[in-house]
């Protein structure tokens, strides 16, 4: 899905050479074997959150398979912090649940496939911190939709990686709980490097440090959009509900520049 | 009715309408014993040779059941081989189907020079039959895994052996599963198959020796105690497997809405 | 309609003046069109034959006795071959220089339904007991599992087919004759038909036809070796030819007749034996038709 | 190695592999030709008797390739039939269970008796051998269909024929190919057992034959141009069965990262 | 997944016998074989949406599929307007495409499975609204997630019955996809009665005649919240973001007082 150009772009104007910055670049992605994109440049400030918006289609997913090594040429490296290989953690769009396991079994299945113990004492107070304690004996077939989504965060947190690519983790949560589990997020991956995919231009100005927007076709990275103060931000603090509107305008602008 | 009852009654009712069908198919044939003797008449040899039929069932019995532990757990640890190594499954898969192009009358020499005319020479023919049902079947489970689910492993730098084992292998158990159906379908057969091979006991010799001396009834009543015993051994490993695998969606199992 | 004549099991030189008739063109001049059909079963012609899915089947004297006992309208109408066949093959060079010395050893059988008896009576007439010997079925393995050693002896073997063999492959072997050893005379291979069709006109053409035919056999043996090598050209090799050669005397001269002491006195000596519960009147499974 | 180089060249060092195995059991088994006949042996003979080998083959060939067919279309039929009427499954599947159990040599007579001498009676053994696999897989598979789907379909007041031929009969379709696979590699000795009821030619009928006559060589001369058959056979199957269900995912032909 | 208890409760306040509402009283949700719910009673105004809010795994999904008549007890009536069977479209929460169907033949699965004649015309017309004519002819393996939901929608809006139950029906898609399906559904559904299960407040504020927030263990449902104005409505416009946030205080209320 992604390809590597010869890294003739010039050098990324706002973290110049910075070791701290994760750096991709010149990935095409491709999908069926034509080009989704141009050759993007992608730079990830380590420690911190980069939410990806972007309208439906455009790569998004596509985009997160690659870093996570998944497109076809496998490993990325930036030739500075070398291979993301083992480095990562992935939660797919769609849950990818085990349906012969059972919720906390999905949760411990990282350390159980890399046959390392499981941290139990974790994985019972991640579980109880997304409501699935009481579920935590089932099989994901009896689980509603957000509680499967739940469970599949539950797993990703498990995995105690450095970067952690996440495509719509809250996607199916109630408002409530979806505040609560952002809440959580943020706190359990404080200092790693977090790239989300989400549809929610408030979650990514709650959450991100810096906000990327995926358009057009073939599809290209707008200029980074950097909201003020730390997350995890209120939502209804400050001035985040005019820049939720301001954001909002600006999806509503590209999408009629662009056209679908 | 109630379910207990009709759990009950339900293969009694099978059993009449085969003995019913088996009656007609007797008719058919013009009532003439020595091609197709009728169920009343077979029932009655089955009684009279009861004890015989037993010892010789016991035999059978042995080899079916040492035949399917032993093709499937060939055909279980091939088949992993198999799906693990890429390159094996191309050199071995032309083998497994030429093993089961190959006449027991053509190996039988070769089976009974290696193992002798023991159990060894059946269990293997009945193994051989068993085993490419089960490989096949669970290779092919193998090979379908969700590719999520194998991103998803890569992601999480899992071990090979652990992926096939924690993820493709649990995936795979419905594929498997069929297999050991039509694996424990066939099984009989096997066994029976083995025993011409060379016997001195057995369903099988019994069949063969009583159809040579044209008692063609006590053959039916072989035949008919080996498949008793085929249908007991499907039902069971169908009960067994459904219930193994709770979490595959099964038509039969599904309450359907009452209304 | 052609008349269908369902040998015993694959053409080999026992079915010699079946082939001779058909190819000299005796059965042609008789008026009659045979269909030889060659089945892998030697148990199912009978049945098929009392199905009246054929006119006529090769078959064995001793099955022809089970087969009245077990009610198939049967009748014995032809003798092809008027002696037995079958043997206990040891092979030549091996510990086995008498029927007594099998006393303890390992016998090979390929089920064809009367073996224990004749083994029984074979070894009673030298002072063993049936349970003294270990009866195997080597059923598809006959010669193999000699010459292999994986039995002391085989009964089941053709004295004019795997001897032969035997010596071909360099393992020769020694045979002992049934019939020297307690068991009476019997016919190895014979012709029945279905009871109610006894007056099928072609039955008696189809007798004397093959009875020309062994004549002209016992007469020209090279040239209807030729004959029937022409017919069936992968027959056509040494095994054969010696077969051909081994098999020429023991051809029924007169086919049609009838030796009803021989059928008495083995029709006694099976229910002796425990194989058979009634022997019926001998006219209700063996008859003459001239 | 250019992609078609290794399509041509694969199955040639499988082929040889296979003989090498041959000879190396040729040779354990202390060259004895009237037990194992090396390969040089069986390829002269081979040779030597090509056009009888080539006669017989074409008759096996054409039983075989019916039966699949028969086989094939019948268990596909009788699965989609089962599938759809619950009764019916638990009063035939023994039956069918039974059918899998019965050794030639006891029906052959009525067999011949039903279906004469011709092709028919060959035809109809390699059907029944055929027949189970793909039912069973297949009843598996459609039994297994996604409860999501048929509930769709139940809101949709889809005709009960249609939901079967639109949504089951396609979800069922791996488990179908797997039952095919297994069906291809046993359709060839399910002729040769067919040869059995009296044959008067065909690959079996002449192994028979040969095996009888000590001519071994010939034997596994024909033996050898039957697995040949099969695994052609098998080969076209399982290419053609891959390309047609393209959405089904399949280890082999995902694409490996090459990092 | 729901019971029907004898029909003790009052007349419903709001609708008392009004042959324009389709009412459902004495619903038991189960899951699992227990109760998930106390015995509900439910009023859908004809030709109207009503949406239902609520936490994850209350049983929104259960009770949507209890009204598609694929609960224990089949389907429902209500005694005044028949059973729904036949009268009903139903869009699970989960995409449920065949993945051998193209996303047109997907979208025409309905016709075909009632043995109808597929309107090809309206099928066209609706790949090109939702944006996906030029993947018609594509397998859903080759879509992104929100592309699926965009094909499931599809083929609920081509079903064309009187009632339409939708679970989470745009959870999947960007911002400005979202308004404009959201305008598209509410175009093509005018007339129709619509109950729509959402996570978003702003979509029910926007698109329902009713919101119904069920909630609570075992649950039960909130009074209805009856936005005033037509849908579907501006999201900037009137008193919108005023809702909008009140009735996200609702929730957080309900969260807090019920428990999880
Ligand atoms: N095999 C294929 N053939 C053609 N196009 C494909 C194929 N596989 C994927 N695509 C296209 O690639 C794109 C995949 O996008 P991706 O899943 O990354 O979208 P996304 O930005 O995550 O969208 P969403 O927000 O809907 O999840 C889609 O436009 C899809 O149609
Ligand atoms: N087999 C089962 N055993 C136990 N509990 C079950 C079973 N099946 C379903 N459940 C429970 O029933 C409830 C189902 O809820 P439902 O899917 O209706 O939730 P929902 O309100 O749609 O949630 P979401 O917003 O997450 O989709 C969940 O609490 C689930 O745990
Ligand atoms: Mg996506
Ligand atoms: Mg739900």
């Amino acid at each position: 899905m992604l390809d590597r150009v010869p890294p003739a772009d010039p050098p990324h104007p706002e973290s110049p050479g910075d070791p701290a910055t994760i750096e991709v670049a010149g990935l095409i992605l491709k999908a069926g074997g034509a080009p989704l994109s141009r050759p993007l440049r992608l730079s990830l400030p380590v420690g911190q959150w980069t939410a990806v918006l972007g309208p439906s289609g455009v790569g998004k997913s596509t985009l997160l398979k690659a870093l996570a090594g998944l497109g076809p040429d496998g490993d990325l490296t930036d030739g500075r912090t070398g291979g993301l290989a083992g480095r990562v953690a992935y939660m797919a769009q769609s849950d990818g649940l085990l349906p012969w396991l059972s919720v906390a079994d999905n949760g411990a299945l990282g350390a159980r496939l890399r046959g390392q113990p499981v941290d139990r004492v974790r994985l019972a107070t991640l579980l109880q911190a997304v409501g699935l304690k009481a579920q935590a004996g089932l099989r994901p077939d009896a689980l509603s939709g957000g509680m499967r989504q739940r469970a599949a965060l539950v797993r990703t947190l498990m995995e105690d990686r450095p970067v952690v690519l996440m495509d719509e983790p809250f996607s199916a949560l109630d408002p409530v709980t979806r505040l609560d589990l952002q809440d959580l997020a943020a706190r359990t991956l404080a200092g790693r490097t977090v790239l989300m995919v989400t549809h929610d231009p408030m979650e990514a100005l709650r959450l991100a440090h810096r906000i990327l927007i995926l358009h057009g076709r073939p599809a290209r990275l707008d200029t980074p959009i950097i909201p003020p103060g730390v997350p995890p931000r209120s939502p209804t603090a400050g001035d985040l509900p005019a820049r939720h509107a301001a954001l909002l305008e600006r999806l509503h602008h590209l999408a009629a520049e662009g056209g679908r | 009715m109630s379910q207990r009852l009709a759990r009950v009654v339900r293969p009694l009712v099978t059993l009449a309408g085969l003995l019913l069908l088996w009656q007609a198919a007797h008719w058919l044939n013009g009532e003439r014993d020595y091609l197709l003797p009728g169920p009343l008449t077979t029932a009655q040899t089955a009684w009279a040779k009861a004890p015989l039929l037993l010892d010789h069932a016991l035999i059978t019995g042995a080899e079916i059941l040492l035949g399917l532990l032993l093709g499937c757990l060939l055909g279980v640890v091939s088949a992993l081989a198999l799906a693990q190594v890429r390159t094996l499954e191309r050199w071995l898969l032309p083998l497994l189907v030429i093993s089961q192009a190959i006449p027991v009358f053509a190996i039988a020499p070769l089976l009974v020079l290696w193992l002798g005319y023991g159990l060894a020479s059946k269990v293997a023919m009945a193994t051989l039959i068993i085993y490419f049902p089960v490989t096949a079947a669970f290779l092919d489970g193998l090979r379908q895994t969700d590719p999520l689910w194998l991103d998803q492993a890569r992601v999480m730098q899992a071990r090979p052996w652990r992926v096939l084992l924690l993820v493709r292998l649990p995936a795979a158990l419905p594929a498997l599963a069929s297999g050991l159906r039509v694996a424990t379908a066939v099984a009989p057969i096997g066994a029976v198959v083995g025993e011409w091979v060379g016997a001195s006991g057995g369903l099988g010799y019994l069949m063969l020796h009583a159809n040579a001396r044209m008692q063609i009834d006590l053959m039916f009543a072989a035949l008919f105690t080996l498949a008793l015993f085929a249908v007991a051994l499907y039902w069971a490993v169908d009960r067994g497997l459904a219930r193994l695998l709770p979490w595959v969606p099964d038509s039969r199992t599904r309450a359907a809405p009452s209304a | 309609k052609p008349l269908t004549v369902l040998l015993d099991w694959f053409v080999n030189p026992d079915h010699g003046p079946l082939v001779v008739a058909q190819e000299a063109g005796y059965f042609a001049e008789a008026g009659l069109e045979v269909e030889l059909i060659a089945p892998a079963d030697p148990n199912d012609p009978p049945k098929l034959v009392a199905a009246e899915k054929a006119e006529v089947a090769v078959t064995y004297q001793p099955q022809v006795h089970m087969q009245a006992a077990a009610g198939l309208p049967l009748v014995r109408i032809a003798t092809l071959v008027a002696t037995p066949l079958n043997s206990v093959v040891v092979l030549d060079e091996g510990p086995i220089k008498t029927l007594a010395d099998l006393k303890g050893r390992k016998i090979g059988y390929s089920v064809g339904g009367f073996e224990d008896a004749l083994l029984g009576t074979m070894l009673a007439s030298h002072g063993v007991k049936l349970d003294e010997v270990e009866l195997i079925n080597v059923n598809f393995a006959l010669s193999p599992s000699i010459v292999a050693g994986k039995v002391d002896a085989t009964i089941g073997a053709f004295r004019n087919f795997e001897l032969n063999q035997m010596d071909i492959n360099g393992t020769p072997g020694r045979a002992f004759y049934p019939e020297e050893h307690g068991v009476p005379a019997y016919d190895e291979l014979v012709l029945v038909a279905h009871r109610d069709h006894l007056d099928d006109p072609r039955l008696p053409k189809l007798v004397a036809a093959i009875g020309r035919a062994t004549r002209h056999m016992v007469n020209h043996p090279e040239e209807s070796w030729e004959m029937f090598a022409q017919a069936y050209p992968d027959l056509n090799d040494e095994l054969n030819r010696r077969a051909w050669a081994d098999t020429l005397p023991r051809f029924a001269l007169r086919p049609a007749a009838l030796d009803t002491t021989r059928y008495e006195t083995f029709g006694a000596f099976l229910k002796e034996q425990g194989l058979i519960d009634t022997v019926p009147p001998l006219d209700t499974y063996a008859r003459q038709i001239d």
